[in-house]
């Protein structure tokens, strides 16, 4: 991780970090998936929202880690928790019952209707398949939670033109697709990645680009893109991180990484 | 009712060639010393049962005694790939490894159907997702009250279920807290089940969040300390971190992965493992 | 959010004339003063659910307040019949009773489906019953892996659900231990709730057994010491067997169930009610 | 409850209690209805099985009452439990899933078949039904317990011809209804009354007379019932009480009255 040249202090990933933190702001209840997901929303908890209350799949309903856990399984999770509930519970009656705000997911390949795929890689012809973990929560998170966040790296091998397989449906083929399957939850509103923030068109469920990091270009964007990314009319620019956001994310990163 | 027995004679009674095999606990309690005993039996042809693999199926699969793998996510947490089941999959080494996928719901629902010895379950899952294309064990119903299709998935019933508990009394009564995952309905869907305690108790007292497994639902229980290293049981001992880190360059390589089960596991006892695994 | 309100207010913003309520609670905290403060502010038209009707409901029946009763066993547990209850159906006073009537394990499932959202819920159940012939939320599916036919049973979303528990926080966590019956079920099956509670402390001690409802599952919550008596809540009362058997004789006769309702409930508030009500 | 004046010393509802005690002798686990099948679990741990693991619909495994519950929910019943479970796992984990020996049931009616009746009673025409409390737990249990006992006292009302509605069946209307309907358990095994006890003929599944409690004849049990009773080839005379079995009935029974 470089310090990007235009904006010296801190990191692309952290203008990531941050800005998927934020995107948690006014959020009740967030369904955490682990890694980029779980920073997030750990840093939305020490920042701009403290009192959002952290679902992980392992079964823990209101955790409050003082450090970034490495699986969503860790002790800290349960200990801090409000309650903890067994798996089945917390997939039927917290995730299915519509109990969540928002699913924060993370992605290995996105397409231009946030569809997802984190199954496998089509390698070409000859080729065995690349395999990918799987969908874990994500096909019922991005379905029931009432809105759906997404955040990943940016670069042409995540964002493709066409999956090579739908693991977890996002908008499907365009405006409509979610109700058709009858699907509660509005589905995914951004997708944040180290170089800004991608959203649905309103009228056509696409992808657009429609805030660049500080120091970020269209171009760059584009061409980290595997399709031919629509942008908004007006792009904005995020805010860079206050000293606090980057204080509370370095730290909880450290805490991370401490023996215990 | 369950007998109180060694990890090894336990094993060597419930687990056989050709089973499917469950070896629950959601990050926490997974049965990691079980799993070690069925490497240095060389019990084989398994289809194996898991909502997350993790390392301790990696093991299996590389140690070559996996036919079948049924699951929902298959990563080393927050670490990346399982490598050996990477290798399975892509390359068939060292065996082909068939795999019956679906996603987390799905899977807590199977579980859930068969500890209710229902044939299938019920949910409001896997819309617009290929993943039904790919299993037999996925299909529909129709809602006789509204009209609404959802999804079906058919039960798991286990040949065998293997977790780890921290506590379990004389009579074989089984106590776990905190996380438990899928781990009750596991052992309730499954023929037969065998759970490895921390330790044996006078009594167990209750506690905040414990499932209490009584006896009679059990085939045998054994004691084995440290048993979940290096996953851990929460009140004796903590995750080990350092060693899912630690295990991706092991088994990134072949041999590397099969001098380290030769050393650590297929050579060790149950008794002896732990010390050494770290 | 709950709000921590009066009982009074609470069961006059949350439960309205029309409304499908359920008030649930195995034997163990049952919500007598909630239902009293329904009685008082003469809410009515509802449908009432709940497994077991109990004394609660054949006060209500018998106060005139309900139009239909969802349900599986309706007696007085250890006593016998619920006389107010059998009136209204046998004799349609002091109004008609309409009977939406299951076995425990169909109630039970039906609030599962309720609190998964799904639209029914699947068992072996009601085979070779009749039960099936006097309503429309029993009937059938068929298994897509095995052809077995099974019963479904519709969802159940009340309106409100009414709960006693024995501890809330400030911010109003609910955490209620012993007997847990389908209270968590009714809960989140139901579009708003209610909770009263023996009393608020400062933190939520985990209980072994204990369950707990976050505060943003809850609309209000109400402290109401002994608001489960004649029923009990683990920790703080035991139940009154003696209430259950002097009920049978008031409730036997219309004028004597009147008269106590009148002394007993309608002229008392929720802060009086405990101490006359025995 | 008067003495029988041929078997002085107990009481005929003490001999059915008795005797549904020791049908128990040899069972693990039994789901216990309230009242009569309560007091005869009880007395059953008090005697022949110690070891009876009893299960209440309430949701507690392995209670062991020191007194006779007035109901299914007294704290008793979950704060000596082994567990309590919420009452739909009871349902479809443990009854559902096979996992129950014994069910244990009263009844209002019962028809030939052991089949049972506790919704509606047939007043006569132009007359209301008279209306009983309903199924409660007994149509699963009496579907999925390993088999089912029955106890009830003896009465032309309550052994009847044909019932007014069938609540929960035992045998349907002969051999093979049970398999037929995929049910898991073998069904009613033994009604056990104030008289004596019936059992399934082995060919016809048809309720037969095998045993008389001491002092009561035949004829009487025949005059009690509703049908034209089948009677065994050889009918039995069941043990009298013994003192043990005695004291520790009235002993359970005497605590069941204490004021707490």
């Amino acid at each position: 991780m470089t310090e990007t040249p235009e904006t010296p202090g801190f990191t692309r990933d952290e203008l990531m970090e941050v800005n998927a933190a934020r995107a948690l702001a006014g959020a009740k209840t967030c369904f955490v998936g682990i890694g980029l997901p779980s920073t997030a929303a750990n840093l939305a908890r020490a920042t701009v929202n403290p009192g959002l209350v952290l679902i992980y799949e392992s079964g823990t309903i209101g955790s409050k880690p003082t450090r970034l856990p490495l699986s969503i399984g860790d002790g800290e999770l349960a200990e801090t928790a409000d309650s903890v509930v067994p798996v089945p519970e917390m997939f039927n009656y917290w995730l299915q019952g519509g109990r969540i705000d928002v699913g924060f997911l993370g992605a290995a390949q996105v397409d231009a209707y946030a569809n997802i795929n984190t199954t496998v890689i089509d390698r070409g012809p000859d080729k065995p398949e690349g395999r990918l973990p799987g969908a874990g929560g994500a096909p019922e998170i991005a379905s029931n939670c009432g809105r759906v966040l997404m955040v990943l790296r940016h670069s042409t091998r995540s964002f493709v033109r066409k999956l090579d397989f739908v693991t977890t449906m996002g908008h499907g083929s365009g405006p409509g697709d979610r109700t058709k399957l009858g699907m509660p939850g509005t589905g995914p509103v951004a997708v944040i990645t180290d170089l800004g923030i991608l959203r649905p068109d309103p009228a056509t469920a696409e992808l657009t680009l429609t805030e660049l990091h500080p120091g970020v270009t269209v171009e760059q964007v584009r061409a980290a893109t595997g399709w031919d990314l629509a942008v908004a009319g007006t792009v904005g620019t995020t805010e860079p991180p206050t000293p606090d956001e980057l204080a509370a994310l370095r730290a909880l990163k450290a805490a991370g990484k401490e023996p215990r | 009712m369950a007998d109180i027995r060694s990890l090894h004679d336990a094993v060597a009674d419930l687990i056989h060639d050709g089973d499917t095999v469950a070896m629950e606990g959601f990050t926490h309690l997974i049965p990691y010393a079980a799993a070690h005993e069925v490497i240095r039996q060389g019990i084989t042809d398994l289809t194996l049962v898991r909502m997350t693999p993790d390392v301790i199926y990696d093991q299996l699969i590389g140690a070559g005694l996996v036919r079948k793998l049924v699951f929902s996510w298959g990563g080393n947490p927050g670490v990346g790939s399982l490598h050996r089941f990477r290798d399975a999959v892509e390359n068939g080494w060292p065996r082909p490894l068939e795999l019956d996928e679906h996603s987390h719901a799905g899977m807590a629902n199977r579980y859930v159907a068969g500890a209710s010895k229902l044939p299938f379950a019920v949910l409001r899952g896997y819309r617009g997702s290929d993943i039904p294309t790919r299993t037999d064990t996925i299909s529909t119903v129709t809602c006789p009250f509204t009209g609404e299709e959802l999804a079906a998935v058919a039960a798991l019933n286990p040949d065998v279920t293997v977790i780890h508990a921290q506590q379990a009394d004389r009579a074989g009564n089984v106590q776990l807290w905190g996380l438990t995952g899928v781990q009750k309905e596991a052992a309730l869907a499954a023929r037969r089940v065998l759970v490895t305690v921390e330790e044996i108790v006078e009594e167990l007292e209750p506690r905040p969040g414990g499932i209490v497994l009584p006896t009679w639902v059990i085939d045998a229980v054994s004691v084995v300390p440290g048993g979940a290293h290096p996953s851990y049981a929460s009140g004796y001992s903590v995750r080990d971190n350092a060693f899912y880190q630690a295990w991706d360059p092991i088994a990134r390589n072949r041999d590397a992965f099969t001098r380290w089960i030769e050393e650590n596991v297929r050579t060790r006892t149950g008794r002896t493992e732990k010390a050494g695994a770290r």
